[in-house]
């Protein structure tokens, strides 16, 4: 396409957010601060104080911390993932909806890359990872495939974004000098555009293996240790699944939201819910899979520690937390989801927040049960989050909404160019696509 | 609002990814060093790095290809 | 969080002020602090004894400076070797506790109260002075009495040798009696009585006694205990324990039986009616140097075969006829048997009737006429000490070389009494009580009017290192020195296969303004113009006793200061020869040498028990166990059989024990190695880990049977409270196999009024559940039979 | 040279000495009763608990359980900073100023043998000052545990070499092995053949923890046969 059009171009509200943010804005970002702000303070009460201020003990050493931490990188593989997939599987319908993914990814890792940090002892003693890190403990691995992730994701979130950043400049929004910067002289030719396509294509390729490898590497750090119900050779896709699942229930709620806040039903329709929808469902049943067959040869093979914790979580102490995880992430999308007269935007969005919840629920599961019951026979561990622990999370929350928010208020949450793009090329892209799975009509069929 | 000095920022930035990289490419293998030394399990920080490496320099190169790609791709008459 | 953290530390600070009485928290002299930092670290190491109870373990002092900072074992202590207990370990947070006390205290406000106003030591030995003389002008000597926690250490004897030079006879010396002490007191009047070796018996029947928790050398018999649990497993030596909770020394058993609090002695004869049934009974012994066995219409024999048959033992003991009929058989086929009886068999009514019955067993089976089974306590080479006893009669207590077997009992049976004694009017109303080494009122004796007592007698002085539970009812409290910052001597341990003499000596001097008992003794003596406790004139200080006390040990040439382990065989050779191990021509040497040693040990001094030669076994019958508690009563207000009735042997039983409700139980409580005596909870280290196997950290637990828990839908570490007519605490509960399902078993030893920050308020003490009940043929306070009821408490 | 221990459970009467000696001799903090309820107590050397059977046949099995400075230890593969590490004579190390806390070692070690110091440790004042001075006081935020008294073994180094001569085996015994009095721990260099764990360690009784997952423990116990 040449410069943007006289005509007042249809898309363009998609930039009013932008334009004028309006006052409640302000108010969210302001309360938001505050309770960041707080989370600040209780932090550096625990570094002051040492972790004492938290729940933790013997034997259950991790607990709030590595849980958010897994919990949220799950989270991250909404964006670039699913997008990557979409993409890759020319899915027309993704083009209003990758780029919130991708903004999710992002943000969502930044958070999660530094709960580890948090769930330090010795926060001062960083740097010795650098110079003295060890290759060898899963932990490093995670430290470089998170950050291997974290910038691929960006660099993926912020390429697609150029051409609207253009726009951006072009229509003189303020801070002009930002988006000037950003759009990297964008203007919009032939060339620009190849350039882009070819850059867009090798990242997609690049960044589903990274994806996947982080959760995986997140999974090792459970696997690689001897303890029951961690050390299971299943646990890489079985996390890389659940992360996946939590990453398109967060989609779906934020699209939801999303669509509620800037009135976006013309451009994420039910359609579009459908088909996530949908994806969510198959993945709730993946989900349940890798979940029973764990289970079932933890279960199976009936060795008296995997057997201690086994009961501990269908039964003993943890059984509430498991049985709500099982309704939250398999029995409430099912019903929800499999159902036509349900799967409505609100049906959704409980089957979406319940999943989310239940695969919070499931990394707890995860990782205090094996601590609680040590091999040895010591008395099982207890493990209460104190306050500072809830604080902490319900900050990584905010963290999240507000980073959302100002990434809203700068740019727009549904890339316009590719809609445009969408609008003018693909109707026609996809016809030929299709004739061409179609038998030609020329040649004739050989005579038998 | 000074264009020249927003280029030379696009250039900095670029070339600060490159360092950070490059920095993270160092720092591995420096981490490869110490576990030869003391001799734990290098074998797997090998398999780190083979993976890692060249990953954060596909990234880096990716962005450079559209930074140059986009100024090369620029209309000719238009004025900076 | 942060907030309960700062209230603690508050908390510490606050109970620092009350119990050091100054604002001012204790801690090392600061001197120390700079040469800690600057000095230049040079290690020394000086030998002494442990003072944490009554064992006298050989101690090694590691000193950086001159400053301490580590105790170990004595590698050449022959009771030890070079081993110590937790509570030895843990010597030095006694000595450098932060509430330690700086300076005589006198006590502001009424009796009962513990705020204090610190005194010049001047200031307080003067009042006390006063005091004394007042007595001793007035002819009112009587009217002084010592109230003395004897840790088997020669103060006990200098104590009581300083109350007789003030004319008085009031010396009350306490402790838990010794193994087997009442019933062969009873059976052959002998104090102290003949001990046994461990080592010889091929079967071992503990009837409650636990040597490896407590007195009267744990160590000594936790190191034999593994001796013998590894060769049992060639020799076959049997170990049962009999006790209502199994404890360490039923887990090193071979056996537990489970029996009902107090019942023990029925068990013991119910073992001699099987035994007298099969007539395999030691006949020679029994026909030789025993009476009342058979002949008479109320005989032995006659009592157990009419009163104690299995069934009716099964009834009162809850043990399983086969049981008993199994236990008799293999114990009277053993060839060395030994039956033991103490520890919580001591703690009830029945106390005196169990240890009888036990001895009774022993006598039965053929025990004392095993081959060096038995043996001679030991003379020490400087002649007979006086016993501190009471008449039962009269009520009065007196120093004696010997006691009269018919009216005397060893002073400390009946020393927990005391208030009852004066209420009786058998005891005069005292003007001045010295109190040391000992917590009364934290003690499971009758609480109430030991404070009524004590309220009421004007002038109460207590030797103290922390303020304590008794502190609040004494007028004047005086800093004490620990055992490592003073001179004293730990007496032969009773039952070991030697005698030990264990020299206490200052490893640092006493700190901030803590001073000997031993020469405040001194002092107060001269005070009044007694100079006579130390013979010789030369004689200054409490060290110089020690000396004197061991010149007669010198002179007789007897035994040697400790040396690099030889074989107590070898040894013996030795002595026949006539060889000193050392060579100590002068008493200077031989005393140098003991403080470079640590201590005098003889092995060669321990002959076998003659029965020819002493005073015939007496069984125990109907008729004198009746004529016992009539003789008795004075121990025992209100208890016993009432006039008219028919002489039975019911009481023997104790009431009956069985606990009625699904919710009630029987109160067991125990003592735990790591705090013997409620002492070891003042300092953190034991405080802690009081609670090592049941892991139950600083808190007090009760242990429940898994039975009855379920019963109750209780599960382990549910907060419970215990409740009695007498009070209630709560605890935390804890679900073993190891207690019988009758009992709810309660460590004794924390929940202190006093006793300094880490003691102070944490924890419980069963004692505030427990009715005063006495064993009415001892005078000992009983602490196990009180029914309790259960409940649950939300945390 | 590798240093082990055998523990002979058939001695063992429970007494706990082993517990209060280690406290004593590493100047391990004791924690506050709040911290300790929640599950916070500090103890190298810890004493389990097993029931067997019920009455009257229950038999109760004690069993002391320090480091278990195992050959293949999983603690020291996941550590991403080396803080702890096994060194050239088998003991596995801890370096207390290069921990970063993250507690990775302690959610592997299938033995939990590792504490944390949650808050900085206390102690009364007096009781510091006069605390083992071969031993460092841990800070806040580090792991620790069990180092086979480690600080012992450079002292009887130095000891031997001053007095130009090999370690013998009496020169280095861990405080757990010098103070039990019945004598069931036993502590010494398991290839030399002089030592009394040389031979201990192949006795029929002997036995090790949670064998079948390859750690290879080097604390050794001899199985309680009655």
């Amino acid at each position: 396409m040449e410069k943007a059009p006289a005509a007042p171009n249809p898309d363009y509200d998609l930039l009013r957010p932008i334009e004028d943010p309006g006052k409640s804005f302000y108010y969210i970002v302001i309360v938001l601060l505050v309770i960041i702000l707080y989370t600040g303070y209780v932090y550096i009460r625990q570094v002051y104080y040492g972790l004492g201020v938290t729940g933790m003990a013997q034997p259950v050493t991790w607990g709030f911390y590595i849980i958010n931490f897994v919990f949220f990188i799950g989270i991250s593989h909404a964006g670039t993932l699913i997008s990557a997939i979409l993409r890759l599987s020319k899915a027309e319908w993704r083009r209003p909806i990758t780029r919130m993914a991708e903004v999710i990814t992002a943000i969502v890792l930044a958070i999660g890359g530094l709960h580890p940090i948090i769930d330090l002892g010795r926060p001062d003693r960083m740097t010795h990872l650098f110079y003295n890190g060890r290759l060898q403990s899963p932990l490093l691995w995670d430290i470089v495939s998170i950050t291997a992730y974290f910038t691929a994701s960006t660099v993926y979130l912020y390429i697609p974004m150029i051409p609207d950043i253009a726009i951006l400049r072009d229509r003189g929004v303020k801070p002009r000098w930002l988006y000037e910067f950003l759009s990297w002289g964008w203007q919009g030719t032939e060339q620009q555009h190849k350039v882009l396509d070819r850059a867009m294509n090798i990242l997609m390729v690049v960044v589903i293996p990274i994806a996947i490898s982080v959760h995986t590497i997140i999974s090792y750090i459970f696997a690689m240790t001897v303890q029951p119900g961690w050390h299971s050779t299943i646990f890489g896709p079985y996390f890389v699944v659940g992360a996946i699942f939590s990453g398109i229930a967060a989609i779906l709620v934020l699209m939801i939201v999303f669509r509620k806040v800037f009135h976006l039903e013309r451009y994420l329709k039910l359609i579009h819910f459908n088909y996530l929808s949908v994806l969510l469902l198959v993945m709730s049943l993946l989900w349940f899979y890798f979940t029973f067959s764990e289970y079932l040869t933890g279960y199976y093979g009936h060795e008296p520690n995997e057997m201690r914790v086994f009961w501990y979580k269908f039964s003993g102490a943890f059984a509430p937390y498991f049985w709500t995880m099982v309704t939250c992430n398999f029995l409430l999308p099912l019903i929800l989801l499999s159902n036509r007269k349900t799967r409505t935007i609100p049906g959704i969005l409980i089957a979406s927040i319940s999943v989310i919840i239940g695969m919070w629920l499931e990394r707890l599961i995860i990782v205090v049960p094996s601590l609680a019951n040590p091999r040895l026979p010591y008395p099982t561990g207890i493990y209460i989050p104190s306050s500072t622990e809830w604080t902490l999370f319900l900050g990584g929350v905010s963290v999240f909404i507000l980073g959302y928010m100002m990434f809203a208020r700068f740019f727009p949450v549904i890339s316009i160019w590719e809609i445009q793009e969408g609008r003018q090329e693909s109707a026609k892209a996809v016809t030929e696509r299709i004739t061409s799975y179609m038998p030609d009509p020329q040649t004739p069929l050989a005579k038998g | 609002m000074n264009y020249k000095l927003i280029d030379r920022l696009q250039i900095l930035s670029i070339s600060l990814i490159w360092l950070l990289f490059t920095g993270i490419a160092v720092w591995i293998l420096n981490l490869i060093k110490e576990s030869l030394r003391l001799h734990d399990a290098p074998d797997a920080s090998l398999g780190i790095s083979l993976v890692a490496i060249p990953v954060f320099f596909t990234l880096s190169s990716v962005l450079t290809y559209v930074f140059i790609g986009l100024r090369k791709g620029r209309k000719k008459d238009v004025e900076s | 969080m942060k907030i309960t953290r700062r209230n603690f530390l508050q908390m510490l600070g606050i109970t620092g002020v009350a119990a050091g009485g100054i604002s001012q928290v204790w801690a090392i002299p600061d001197k120390w602090i700079e040469k800690l930092q600057y000095g230049p670290r040079i290690e020394t190491w000086k030998m002494s004894t442990c003072g944490q109870c009554p064992a006298g373990c050989g101690i090694r002092v590691r000193l950086i400076d001159e400053i301490p900072v580590r105790i170990f074992g004595n590698p050449i202590a022959p009771v030890n070797s070079g081993f110590i207990c937790p509570m030895g370990e843990a010597g030095l947070e006694l000595l450098y506790h932060p509430d330690r006390i700086r300076q005589p205290m006198r006590r502001k406000g009424k009796k009962g109260e513990s705020s204090w106003v610190p005194i010049s030591w001047e200031e307080a030995l003067g009042q006390i002075s006063q005091g004394l003389k007042g007595l001793l002008k007035n002819q009112q000597a009587d009217r002084f009495g010592f109230f003395f926690g004897d840790r088997n250490t020669l103060l006990t004897h200098f104590a009581g040798d300083f109350v007789t030079r003030m004319g008085s006879t009031n010396f009350f010396p306490w402790r838990a009696p010794g193994i087997n002490e009442l019933g062969l007191w009873q059976a052959i009047g002998e104090y102290p009585p003949p001990s046994f070796d461990l080592d010889k018996t091929d079967y071992l029947l503990t009837f409650g006694t636990n040597l490896l928790e407590g007195p009267p050398s744990p160590v000594y018999f936790n190191r034999l205990y593994g001796k013998l649990k590894e060769s049992r497993t060639r020799t076959g030596l049997k170990m049962v324990h009999v006790d209502a909770r199994m404890s360490q020394a039923g887990k090193n058993a071979t056996e537990w039986v489970q029996i009902r609090p107090g019942s023990m002695g029925v068990l013991a004869l119910g073992m001699a009616y099987v035994i007298l049934r099969d007539k395999n009974f030691d006949e020679e012994f029994v026909a030789r140097f025993s009476v009342d066995f058979r002949g008479g219409k109320e005989d032995f024999q006659t009592m157990v075969a009419r009163d104690y048959p299995p069934d009716k033992v099964f009834a009162v003991t809850g043990v399983p006829p086969g049981t008993v009929l199994r236990l008799a058989r293999e114990f009277s086929s053993a060839k060395a048997p030994l039956a033991l009886s103490g520890g919580t068999s001591d703690r009830s009514e029945t106390a005196l009737f169990t240890q009888w019955a036990v001895a009774g067993l022993n006598a039965l089976s053929g025990s004392f006429s095993a081959k060096g089974l038995w043996r001679e306590p030991v003379p020490l080479p400087w002649g007979p000490t006086p016993i501190p006893s009471i008449n039962t009669r009269s009520g009065a207590f007196s120093l004696k070389p010997k006691l009269a077997p018919d009216t005397d009992l060893p002073a400390h049976w009946a020393s927990e009494e005391l208030p009852h004694l004066r209420s009786a009017g058998k005891l005069p109303d005292l003007e001045m009580l010295m109190i040391a080494q000992v917590d009364p009122l934290y003690l499971p004796v009758d609480q109430k009017p030991w404070q009524e007592w004590l309220s009421r007698i004007p002038q109460v002085v207590q030797f103290a290192t922390l303020i304590d539970d008794t502190s609040p009812y004494a007028d004047l409290v005086l800093p004490a020195t620990t055992y490592l910052e003073q001179w004293d001597m730990t007496l032969p341990v009773p039952n070991l296969p030697f005698s030990q003499l264990g020299l206490q000596q200052p490893i640092v001097p006493p700190l901030n303004g803590a001073r000997p008992i031993g020469d405040v003794l001194l002092a107060l003596a001269t005070g009044q113009g007694v100079t006579t406790l130390l013979s010789e004139k030369s004689g200054k200080s409490y060290a110089d006793y020690i000396g004197e006390r061991l010149k007669p040990v010198f002179a007789s040439g007897k035994g040697t200061p400790f040396f690099e382990a030889v074989s107590l065989k070898f040894l013996g050779e030795l002595r026949e020869r006539g060889w000193q191990v050392y060579s100590y021509p002068a008493f200077a040497d031989f005393w140098r040498l003991l403080q470079e040693k640590g201590g005098w040990w003889d092995p060669g001094e321990y002959p076998e028990a003659e029965w020819k030669k002493r005073k015939k076994f007496a069984f125990p019958t109907l008729a004198r166990l009746n004529a016992l508690l009539k003789e008795r009563a004075l121990l025992s207000p209100g208890q016993g059989t009432t006039k008219g009735e028919p002489p039975s042997n019911k009481w023997m039983e104790g009431p009956a024990r069985k606990p009625e409700a699904p919710d009630s139980f029987l109160l067991a409580p125990f003592t735990t190695l790591m705090n013997m005596t409620g002492e070891g909870a003042s300092q953190p280290l034991l405080r802690e880990l009081s609670g090592l196997i049941p892991r139950v950290y600083w808190q007090t637990w009760a242990e429940m049977h898994p039975k009855r828990a379920e019963r109750l839908s209780l599960k382990d570490g549910d907060l419970i409270r215990v409740v009695s007519g007498k009070g209630s605490v709560t605890l935390y509960l804890k679900v073993v196999p190891t207690v019988s399902p009758e009992i709810l078993g309660v460590p004794f030893g924390q929940g202190h009024k006093e006793s300094g920050r880490y003691a102070k308020n944490v924890g419980a003490n069963p004692v505030a559940l427990i009715d005063p009940l006495v064993d009415p043929l001892s005078g000992r306070a009983s602490w196990q039979s009180m029914q309790v009821r259960v409940e649950k408490v939300n945390k | 040279m590798k240093w082990g221990m055998v523990i002979d459970l058939q001695k063992c009467t429970g007494c706990g000495e082993c517990v209060a000696a280690c406290k004593l001799e590493n100047n391990v903090a004791i924690v506050e009763p709040k911290e300790s309820e929640m599950g916070r107590t500090m103890l190298w050397m810890d004493m389990l608990t097993v029931y067997e059977g019920e009455y009257p046949r229950l038999r109760v099995r004690q069993f002391p359980r320090p480091c278990m400075h195992c050959d293949h230890p999983p603690c020291t593969k996941v550590c991403p900073v080396r803080a702890t590490y096994r060194n050239e004579e088998g003991i596995v190390a801890q370096i207390y100023p290069q921990c970063i806390g993250c507690r990775y070692c302690m959610a592997a070690c299938p033995y939990t043998v590792k504490s944390f110091n949650w808050y900085k440790p206390e102690w009364a004042p007096g009781i510091r000052e006069t605390a083992n001075p071969d031993v460092s006081v841990r800070l806040v935020g580090v792991v620790e545990k069990c180092t086979f008294c480690v600080h012992r073994l450079q002292k009887a180094k130095e000891q031997a070499k001053a007095e130009g001569r090999n370690l013998r085996e009496g020169d280095f015994q861990t405080a757990c092995a010098e103070s039990c009095p019945a004598g069931a721990i036993v502590f010494g260099d398991l290839e030399n053949t002089n030592h009394r764990v040389n031979p201990l360690s192949r006795s029929p009784r002997a036995t090790r923890l949670l064998e079948d997952l390859g750690t290879e423990p080097k604390v050794i116990y001899l199985k309680e046969v009655d």
